[in-house]
């Protein structure tokens, strides 16, 4: 089984040499730490950053320089700074590879939920219904069940709906899965986790085809 | 001669009347118009609409608004840091409006260039689209989302001059540049001030014809929600 | 009468202290020439200028700063640069106080042709219709007859429109005429004209309301 | 690591094949892509669709791809100034479409936002309206007008880095940034090409993300079409 950085860390294997790449909060912005020596990659903060750099040194901390999470952040060689319309403009018109997000649910056929809980007090979407419909590919990064221990990945979402049909790939701590037209297919397990134990935790219609691989972080 | 500069937040802000829409510059805490907020909070002006995107912290940029029951009404996207919001919100004293980040902004930037209303698919098949038309174009759907009808904008930016030409500084440029288009009557506090001519045409963000008023802020206090810090190797 | 520079210094009394202006090519260019001393004026280009001052000396030409009749200008105190879809956004949007251009024909509706004879080589529209249905002050600057002596203030357009009932007034060499409901307002004479020729020349309905002054140019 | 800087015009743009669309900016002959032209007129490639505010004059600009028959058809605001267009406009050869310059630059920004269509009053109740949709907003009426499609952008700035982000010098700014938005591949040349991270991220006016392909220009002529000049006093 994974822990939240083996998420980030099996996510980061997906990124790609000159890939743009909006991580949201909590566990996708972990995958920032993973990124391959050997290949570069440019973080999009939807508030307004191409090209998000390390946390700051204590003594270079600025009020000004934030990511989409409120976090102080700093600059890369060839960052550049936008207003918030042309952030999403470069969203929507999909020049951003791929957006990693966090999930409460995903329905098999894709549709997400992760921003309202009836009944709790609804913070708001922020970015995410406007990510969610529309970057090119889409990962979600999870846990595979929730605290009562039900499985998110669901036959359909019981939650308010963020956006439809959008998510392409999910990584919980129990493995990796692909959205296909017939539901999740299991693509990689995660270490010592048994396809049973995936099957029985996931409440979606799981595919399995063939031998089902361990996966291999290095 | 242009006279777009006031003394203060005061004289910039003095004919915001009850009821008054308003839209507020910055994300978080970051980019916010402190000056101003802390003009309107003396002032008193009552059951303002507030579009921004985020609602301020307890203490701090809108929440200090929200603190002196100011804000009828909030129209945003996230507004997840401020308790007294929370409470307000539940016993049914505060309206919101909740909007995704993009269509947020888009709306404001649609002002700005008197576009009546554009297309997006941010919230398409969500409680977002209930009641909203929805089009079709190369085999997407699209809500149709309204440019934003406001009273005054409230805009914080780095440098400012004469003219009302603005410079943004970092993220903090974030809504600023966008809200600064789509005031009836725009408000710019700035950090530096400068005389008209010695900004460099080609940087500026915000071209002064949609500025109305500029003024010099004071004692910006900056907060950070979120302090984030690496160790030294 | 007036010639075109007694025009374009009519229309600068027009102008109004702080006001964004823009100015078409051919006569209404000429109106810059006259601002008042006492008050400020901001020009448009609707390339992507805001502030057009005058034409550069011989040594200070830049290729790379020119009007929207690609003309080389220079900028002024508090000019700023932006690209054009912001330049017509502020057109749009009703940021420019006043348009001047010329036409060919204007209606008594406040219709205005000014971009295509049909049968001659169509050059295209350019900003003009922008310009015209977007801007809330529009006087239009031009001759009162065309060369074959036929009036250009008309019942209707004869030529292609290029903006639907737009224009607020319009100057030429023999007065200034609001356009109301009813059609052509005469507000003032040119000097040494009178009341009978303007009439003759003016195919459209004039109105004429008790005693028309001569206009004054100091 | 990212691989945009190519070595010339003929490189950024060898894979442009007949029949392609390809957009230009400039204004006029201020800000155009002149390496990209000469490139293209070498390369002999036809039927090009060229979406461009004006085209170019006889012997400069666009001008040069019309001289070699290597446009089918232009997609321009303003085409005045070119008496071999002129020639081929009336003769059937070439085929032009005429566009109000406000509705062809937002045109473009509509696809680099990824909206598919905006409103825009230009038009209305002339022969732009005709087969177009209108709709009435708060009494006012507007075209509904696409988004372009492209399969290439070629811009012309000052300065560019590695990364793709362009700055603008003065009125050469015009198109240039929308059009850099709306390609399907977007190249860049520049007068100054600089290293990551040598120029100021609050001066960029294009982020690297539109921009595919940059290369260092040479031999710029930048003629100029009107040169009015005043007396020293």
């Amino acid at each position: 089984m994974l822990d939240k950085f083996g998420i980030a860390k099996r996510i980061a294997k997906e990124l790609q040499d000159g890939y743009y790449v909006n991580l949201g909060i909590g566990i996708p912005t972990l995958v920032a730490n993973y990124v391959p020596n050997n290949i570069e990659v440019i973080l999009q903060s939807e508030n307004g950053l191409l090209g998000i750099g390390p946390f700051p040194y204590a003594d270079e901390v600025d009020a000004d320089l934030i990511n989409a999470g409120k976090q102080t952040v700093t600059t890369t060689h060839g960052s550049s700074f936008f207003d918030s319309a042309m952030s999403f403009g470069m969203i929507r018109s999909g020049r951003v590879d791929l957006t990693v997000l966090g999930a409460m649910e995903v329905a098999e056929n894709g549709d997400i939920a992760n921003w309202k809980i009836p009944g709790k007090m609804v913070k708001g979407m922020g970015g995410a219904m406007d990510l969610v419909a529309s970057a090119k590919n889409i990962i979600v990064a999870m846990q595979h069940v929730n605290k009562a221990g039900e499985s998110k990945l669901l036959k359909r979402c019981s939650l308010p709906i963020t956006g439809l049909g959008c998510v392409k790939k999910v990584v919980t701590e129990l493995g990796v899965f692909d959205i296909v037209p017939e539901g999740f297919k299991l693509i990689e397990r995660a270490p010592a986790v048994s396809v049973d134990y995936i099957k029985e935790k996931t409440e979606g219609n799981l595919i399995l085809e063939g031998d089902i691989p361990e996966m291999i972080l290095d | 001669m242009l006279k777009k500069i006031v003394a203060n937040a005061f004289e910039a802000t003095q004919d915001i009347q009850d009821n008054a829409v308003i839209m507020l510059g910055g994300f978080g805490l970051c980019g916010i118009p402190e000056n101003s907020i802390t003009a309107l909070v003396k002032m008193g002006v009552k059951n303002l609409t507030c579009i921004s995107n985020n609602a301020g912290v307890d203490d701090f940029g809108i929440g200090l608004l929200l603190k002196t029951r100011q804000v009828k009404k909030m129209i945003s996207s996230y507004v997840g840091e401020n308790a007294e919001f929370e409470r307000q919100l539940l016993s049914g004293e505060l309206e919101v409006e909740l909007i995704p980040q993009g269509t947020l902004a888009t709306r404001c930037m649609a002002t700005g260039y008197g576009m009546p209303a554009i297309f997006t698919p941010a919230g398409v098949g969500t409680e977002v689209a209930i009641g909203k038309e929805s089009r079709e174009f190369d085999g997407k759907t699209y809500l149709l989302e309204h440019a934003f009808k406001s009273d005054f904008a409230i805009v914080k930016a780095w440098k400012g001059d004469a003219h009302g030409n603005l410079i943004f500084r970092a993220t903090s440029r974030n809504f600023n540049p966008l809200m600064a288009m789509a005031g009836k009557i725009t408000i710019a506090e700035v950090e530096e001030l400068y005389e008209a001519g010695e900004l460099n045409p080609d940087e500026i963000h915000t071209p002064g014809i949609y500025v109305n008023r500029i003024f010099k802020g004071s004692n910006y206090e900056k907060r950070i929600e979120q302090v984030t810090t690496r160790l030294k190797a």
